[in-house]
């Protein structure tokens, strides 16, 4: 076990030793040792599964452990509870956000804890000191607006400030850049350098393995629940990291090689819609398109509408030559055309169904013994047939076609989302965040697919907020802002600042010229 | 980042103002007699009980339930003020004792709901049939009355009038606020004040929005779910006590129905199932303009199926403006970043 | 009904007449009796002779539900009523939730707020609408009872049926035709209602006068006919032979007799059902109904305006109006059936 | 997560059949409490007789249940049942009488396509506006009612066609006391159909697939839209199939009938096991639930537990099915995806 330098001077403000946790037929966590030092970014990393996030819900007193101590300050905790963490001065910022969208600023900050007179709210006093808050955090947001106008990337200072607020003196970030893009991810590390000047303790967790060398001190692996290893940053590289988190090698994360682009197979034609306008791109056959710009910028939004989702005021979606004439997704998907969410859980997959009627559902015909019109019978033999190819040729890590969806792991999703659309022979993808929660080992396997597609002629449109998936994977890349494409790379002149540049609203080459004639 | 000014906004009103300024113009212009202070003093009196129900039904809708049994509740609270009246039990105790039993009825709701873990509309459609019975059961089906004697000084002083305006030489009640209306103000004003100024509102929306991250925030997250349906089965006591001294007497039907009535209210008040959201004003509003239908139904001396008719097809607009108006208010938002 | 309401009407217009309360002119008679032109001829002509009263009148009826017949035939000749008479305007209203004696009130306050003279109304609880006739009472508004009593407050009228009897009169039908020997079953309506236990009481009490009739069960089967015929299969199933059976209203009936030919025992029993509609006039025609008893619904609601007329114009009227049961049985089934279409 | 590969055991697979067919468990509950009462009393409560009753009474509850349980599967709820049942009989009018004496299909026809087309009108409403469906249904029935008893007044239809009557209430053949009867014949074939259609057909993978969730099914290119309208067509399909039967079961029409029939709906869906989240519920439970409360009803008639305690063992069991449903369901979804994993 090597120690922070940091950690040799001071008393740990948190210790976790020979911590276990088990649910039923899973060995969740298996005597852990863990601890953090006042100052110190200490990074949490491993596959999903791997224990990450019990151990922080362990933390945070979400659950009980069932073997081993947590010491804050040197004091031994023998019961835990949300209510008791909050009191030690433990606060937590999740993935997904918890702001109450309907409340105000102030409010959602002093939410659990208000500033009271009596029984009565104080809400002057929380607005003013959520404002002196915010401006330590260099945030220029009015707490006495709803959340729910606010942008993502504030959404997430205001989780911070909302910890903050407790006086926290440990702070745990679960993945808190998974919705952030990299604009917002600079502005969120540069609040967590100073939270570490305090002397705030941090944990932080995160898929993204570039981000630790850029902010952790510690690292801490984790694998199938036991601890791997804990090393401060600087004396470990991206390889050896992703192999310790893999237990395995894992070659070269991105695989794609270019090929040769055949006809442009999706082309979008000045479309414009509620938060988009004149966007127009193309995607040619064989080829991974790249958008990259921040999140808000309104790239989902321009998939979703391509698609058929959403309706759009003007412009045109052409595939294959043809011109699609009605906006909705069944006639997307008539021409081979398909979406993969950002949201697997609640737009790519109906989690209370299996497998199988996941992978069909939007290939009914295909397994049909006899039909009338749209009305047919799903012949059991040819659904499992055709389940059983795409559950052996994708890989998917199931028991059976007739395990439920939301028992499967966050990678394993994503392929039955992959094979719902192969099923229904789609050849022009939009991905939308593929890779979002999903650990390296399969990542690479998603990445692996895509290539594969894209051998087969397929065309993708690869939506990521993580640049260096973007540049790792893509041939060509698009750059939106505020509603708009703001400029257009090829890969091998793409550079992570010049996508930046891009993406914060600074002008490509011909906007410039553009403006300059104006 | 956008800070919005604070400009007025009409997507800012409780959703059911809409229906309700169309309905109060429409009437005036077209009822006889409604639009006149006598008149609105009776609507005031006469809301009462929906609009109390419906503020309770808008507290399980916000934490993304629903309160089926609100009606029977009435009943049930409304046989037990009776029974104790009956049995020559002061009427402060009475009324107390019928409020506790309400609140208690609400509070197994809420934790059948959250304890348990039984669906809210499962549990409180079980919970109706189960009131509706306590409440036959417990005043053997039949009215119940009890004598006009020195314990009820509490229901007498609620019946008087405490300010009247009369017109001309005395013959007409211009307008009046009785006890009751008084009342009903009071309730309102301390439902809106524990609402919005202590922290049931954070909570419950925060519960709405994700109960298991409200729990993570530290929130005690049983105490206002469960609570919420305790609040519900409250109000559904306090409008009993309302039928009772109008009526002066408890009938083991007195609250049938008054549930859908109160959730429509709610509903159209902008208090949707999803939860996370919603507004106590929004549902008075709401049971203002479902009463005024019925008021202007019968001046009009429309039969009562035409005023299904025009109850039906009025929430079904209620319901496409709030959605009109919503999306309206979408358009405007305009990009997020 | 016709015969009754004009007699009635001839004697309200004798004894405006003979009291000397004759205020001359026609007005505008001939307008307030146009809803019904059978019924004009009747009116004109008694009004031009009887020279009513010039003032407006405005009157409210209020049924218990605008959803059942019964309340609707009544709300029918209350307004038939009113079109005879000169000036008189009436408007029938029911509450949105049947039998809500709160909205009942509710329809009390308004039609004060909106000056109306009388108020007739069918309580749909006794003890609750003593609070509506208490409002009348302080804003000088006339209330009438009709149908049901109301326990407190002061009622100009009241024109009924005494319901105990009206359950006596049939047990005792029943009885009587089975010759005081045989097992019955009976139907109650929903559980604590006045008009119920009324008739319940009534139905014992003759009962208990034969010794050879035993009461085999008794049940309610909330006044609707699906339930009647699954409370019917019930018993059918548990009692090997049923003699007769009792039911204060018509629809339990109803649906028992379609479960007992079912079964293919109908011709087993001896039905006795109470209120008369189409539906059952035919019946005891088929002679599936043995006897139903029509308590006159129409002609207490008519017999409630008049009165209401009547006291308004100064005469004065008896608290207790009567009005008898008949019971329909095959011998005058024609009648009926003749007066219905 | 990643276990051995293991079969089930014997003992896994007893417990795996009892988590699957909760509703079954809880109908044989409910048989054995009544059956030892009536034991006790030294009655016979599950003769065959009885049985087929309760069958028969079942199936008709039945039918409406899964006019429910389609609206409920894509997560809305239906409260317009009894109120279309009324309204399509009243407006096919006296062609369903012995007296419009037209060849029985005519009417069947008439309403079952009204039916459906109202089906469709309440789908509109839902989808279309996206009005939650609570206050849709709501809304419509208010509006049903109203126009039901604008047309029909207070007139009655009575003496129904016998071709209908004999859908309603034909015995087919009697086999040792238990009696075959149309409807059960009707009921089971629909069972099937639909228990078909929704297991084995496109339409209901997709139906099963938007109710689950509405989102991803929209985003795999199904055309929620067009299915909700399809499950609520259908839904007014079967609503207008009750119509059928009940009005040749009862004999009559009249515009306040079927007051309650939603809420019976609802709670034969729920004891059934559906989930008002929707996506979950099938035919045969809802079959089996309509048969649990059937048994009740008419189990606690034959102990004469008074009828204002019936709602409240029905209130309570609802609640404990629900639970127990519940408890079984995880443990089933436990057994399937850990042990099999």
């Amino acid at each position: 076990m090597t120690t922070c330098e940091k950690g040799e001077l001071m008393e740990p403000l948190l210790e976790l030793k020979g911590i276990s946790k088990s649910f039923p037929g899973v060995q969740a966590l298996d005597d852990i040792n863990l601890d953090l030092y006042p100052g110190e970014v200490h990074v949490l990393i491993g596959e999903n599964g791997a224990g990450k996030s019990t151990l922080m819900k362990i933390i945070s007193g979400a659950y009980q452990s069932d073997e081993g101590t947590m010491e804050v300050d040197g004091k031994q905790i023998t019961k835990n509870s949300p209510i008791i963490s909050e009191q030690l001065g433990i606060g937590m910022i999740y993935q997904e956000l918890n702001l109450i969208p309907e409340l105000s600023v102030a409010k959602n900050i002093f939410l659990g804890h208000p500033i009271k007179k009596g029984f009565v709210n104080q809400d002057k006093k929380m607005i003013q000191k959520s404002r002196e808050m915010l401006k330590q955090l260099n945030m220029d947001v009015d707490p006495s607006v709803l959340v729910k106008t606010l942008g993502v990337g504030t959404q997430q200072m205001i989780e911070i400030t909302k910890a903050l607020s407790r006086e926290a003196n440990i702070l745990v970030f679960d993945e808190p850049t998974s919705s952030l893009a990299d604009a917002e991810i600079h502005n969120l590390f540069h609040v967590i350098r100073m939270l570490q000047e305090k002397g705030i303790g941090m944990f932080y967790i995160s898929h993204r393995l570039e981000e630790i060398f850029e902010i952790g001190d510690r690292v801490t692996i984790l694998r199938d629940g036991k601890k791997i290893q804990t090393t401060a940053v600087k004396d470990i590289n991206m390889d050896q990291l992703i192999e310790k988190i893999a237990g395995r090698k894992i070659e070269n994360l991105y695989p794609h090689t270019r090929k040769t682009p055949g006809k442009p197979l999706l082309q979008i034609n000045n479309l414009s819609g509620r938060a988009f306008k004149n966007v127009s791109l193309h995607v040619d056959a064989g080829e991974i398109v790249g958008m990259s710009g921040l999140v808000g910028a309104g790239r989902t939004e321009v998939a979703r509408a391509a698609f058929g989702i959403d309706k759009y005021f003007s412009g045109e979606v052409i595939l294959n030559d043809k011109k699609l004439k009605k906006c909705s997704p069944r006639e997307s998907v008539k021409h081979g055309f398909c979406l993969l969410p950002e949201n697997r859980k609640t737009e790519g997959l109906a989690l209370p169904r299996d497998v199988s009627e996941n992978m069909l559902i939007s290939a009914l015909d295909q397994t049909f013994s006899f039909k009338i019109g749209s009305f047919g019978v799903v012949d059991p033999k040819k659904e499992s047939a055709i389940v059983s190819q795409y559950i052996s040729s994708l890989k998917i890590a199931t028991p059976t076609a007739r395990k439920l969806t939301q028992f499967l792991s966050g990678g394993t999703q994503q392929k039955v989302v992959l094979a719902k659309w192969l099923v229904s022979k789609c050849k022009v993808f939009i991905f939308d965040e593929p890779t979002r929660g999903i650990d390296v080992g399969a990542k690479s396997e998603i990445y692996k697919l895509m290539d594969t597609l894209v051998e087969g002629g397929a065309a993708i449109l690869m939506i990521s907020s993580d640049l260096s998936e973007i540049l790792g994977m893509s041939d060509r890349i698009y750059v939106m802002c505020h509603g708009e494409i703001n400029g257009e790379f090829d890969a091998d002149e793409a550079t992570q600042s010049g996508i930046l540049q891009l993406a914060f609203g600074q002008k490509g080459k011909e906007a410039d010229e553009n403006e300059q004639q104006e | 980042m956008n800070s919005r000014n604070k400009s007025f906004r009409f997507s800012s009103l409780p959703s059911s103002t809409y229906i309700f300024v169309i309905l109060l113009v429409l009437f005036s212009i077209t009822v006889p007699n409604f639009f006149t202070p006598a008149n609105f003093s009776t609507i005031l009196e006469q809301a009462g009980v929906l609009v109390l129900i419906s503020i309770g039904a808008s507290f399980p809708i916000m934490t993304g339930g629903i309160d089926l049994a609100a009606g029977s509740v009435i009943s049930l609270c409304g046989i037990c003020m009776g029974v104790f009246l009956h049995n020559g039990i002061p009427d402060y105790i009475a009324v107390i004792g019928g409020v506790l039993v309400g609140t208690l009825f609400g509070f197994c709701n809420g934790y059948l709901v959250h304890k348990i873990k039984v669906p809210p509309f499962i549990t409180t459609f079980g919970t109706m049939g189960i009131a509706e019975s306590l409440a036959n059961f417990f005043s053997d089906s039949r009215t119940i009355y009890w004598k006009e004697n020195t314990n009820v000084h509490l229901i007498r002083a609620l019946k008087t009038d405490l300010l009247e305006i009369w017109f001309g030489n005395g013959n007409s009640k211009l307008f009046s606020i009785s006890g009751i209306v008084l009342f009903i103000f009071l309730v309102v004003a301390a439902s809106i004040f524990i609402f919005n100024k202590t922290s049931w509102k954070e909570n419950i929306y925060a519960i709405g929005h994700n109960i298991e991250s409200a729990r993570l925030c530290g929130i005690k997250v049983l105490k206002f779910s469960i609570g919420a349906y305790a609040i519900s089965g409250c109000m559904s006591g306090i409008a009993a006590i309302l039928i009772l001294v109008r009526s002066n007497c408890a009938t083991p039907i007195m609250g049938s129905g008054m549930e859908f009535q109160a959730i429509v209210a709610a509903t159209i008040g902008g208090n949707v199932a999803e939860g996370g959201k919603g507004s106590i004003p929004g549902s008075i509003i709401g049971a203002f303009a479902i009463f005024i239908i019925r008021n202007a139904v019968n001046y009009l001396g429309l039969n009562s199926f035409v005023s299904m008719i025009i109850t039906g097809i009025t929430l079904l607009l209620g319901m496409v403006i709030n959605e009109l108006i919503a999306a309206q208010d979408l358009r405007k938002g305009g990009v997020r970043v | 009904m016709k015969k009754f309401l004009s007699l009635a009407l001839a004697a309200v217009f004798s004894a405006l007449t003979l009291t000397g309360c004759t205020i001359g002119a026609n007005g505008s008679s001939t307008e307030a009796a146009s809803n019904d032109s059978n019924e004009t001829v009747v009116s004109a002509g008694t009004a031009d002779a009887a020279a009513a009263g010039t003032k407006e009148i405005n009157m409210v009826f209020i049924a218990k539900s605008g959803q059942l017949n019964f309340f609707t035939d009544m709300m029918d000749s209350a307004e038939a009523a009113a079109a005879m008479l000169p000036n008189v305007h009436i408007k029938c209203l029911a509450p949105e939730t049947a039998f809500s004696a709160d909205e009942q009130i509710q329809i009390i306050e308004q039609s004060i707020n909106e000056g109306v003279d009388a108020v007739i109304c069918t309580a749909a609880d006794s003890t609750a609408l003593a609070e509506g006739v208490k409002k009348c009472n302080e804003a000088g508004v006339l209330y009438v009872a009709a149908n049901t009593k109301v326990k407190e407050g002061d009622v100009l009228t009241w024109t009924g049926i005494e319901n105990k009897e009206v359950g006596y009169t049939l047990a005792k039908a029943l009885c009587e035709k089975l010759n005081g020997q045989g097992n019955i079953v009976i139907f109650e309506n929903v559980a604590g209602n006045q008009t119920t236990e009324d008739r319940l009481a009534g139905f014992k009490e003759a009962i208990a006068e034969y010794p050879g009739i035993t009461i085999l069960d008794s049940q309610p089967a909330d006044n609707d006919r699906e339930k009647g015929m699954a409370l019917m299969e019930n018993y059918l199933q548990k009692y090997p032979k049923i003699d007769g059976t009792l039911s204060v209203t018509k629809d339990m009936t109803l649906g028992a007799i379609e479960a007992a030919k079912a079964a293919g025992r109908n011709e087993e029993m001896v039905n006795v059902t109470f209120d008369v509609d189409s539906d059952v006039l035919t019946a005891i025609k088929n002679g599936e109904v043995y006897a139903t008893g029509d308590q006159n619904g129409g002609d207490q609601a008519a017999l409630a305006v008049f009165s209401a007329y009547e006291a308004l114009n100064g005469i004065k009227v008896p608290a207790e109006q009567y009005l008898g049961v008949t019971l329909v049985t095959a011998d005058n089934v024609d009648d009926y059936i003749s007066k219905a279409s | 997560m990643r276990n051995n590969e293991k079969g089930l055991s014997w003992k896994n697979k007893v417990k795996y059949t009892a988590y699957r067919s909760s509703t079954i468990v809880i109908l044989l509950l409910v048989l054995a409490f009544f059956e030892i009462i009536n034991m006790v009393r030294g009655n016979n409560y599950l003769t065959m007789n009885n049985i087929s009753i309760i069958i028969n009474q079942a199936s008709f509850l039945t039918l409406v249940g899964l006019a429910q349980l389609l609206v409920v599967l894509t997560g809305g709820i239906n409260l317009a049942i009894g109120s279309i049942m009324v309204l399509v009989c009243i407006m096919a009018g006296q062609t369903i009488s012995e007296d419009g004496n037209v060849f029985f299909l005519i009417p069947v026809m008439i309403i079952l396509v009204l039916s459906s087309a109202i089906g469709w009108l309440t789908g509109a409403v839902v989808t279309k506006r996206r009005i939650p469906s609570f206050i849709a249904t709501f809304a419509i029935m208010y509006v049903f009612r109203g126009i039901g008893w604008i047309t029909m007044g207070r007139s009655v239809i009575y003496r129904i066609n016998p071709a209908i009557r004999f859908l309603a209430g034909g015995r087919l053949f009697s086999f040792a006391g238990f009696t075959i009867t149309m409807p059960v014949v009707i009921t089971l074939f629909i069972l099937l159909v639909l228990g078909f259609v929704l297991k084995k057909s496109s339409f209901g993978r997709q139906l099963y697939f938007t109710g689950s969730n509405g989102v991803s099914s929209r985003f795999s290119g199904v055309p929620t839209d067009k299915i909700v309208m399809k499950a609520y067509i259908l839904s007014g399909l079967l609503c207008g199939v009750s119509a059928v039967l009940y009005t040749g079961r009862l004999n009559a029409v009249e515009p306040s009938m079927y007051g309650n029939t939603h809420f019976d709906a609802v709670a034969v869906v729920l004891i059934g096991g559906a989930s008002m989240a929707g996506g979950r519920g099938d035919v045969w439970s809802t079959a089996v639930g309509a048969i649990i409360i059937t048994v009740i009803q008419s189990g606690m008639n034959s102990i004469q537990v008074p009828s204002e305690f019936q709602t409240f063992v029905l209130g309570v069991l609802i609640i404990l099915s629900v639970i127990l449903n519940q408890n079984l369901q995880k443990k089933k979804d436990i057994l399937e995806n850990d042990t099999k994993d």
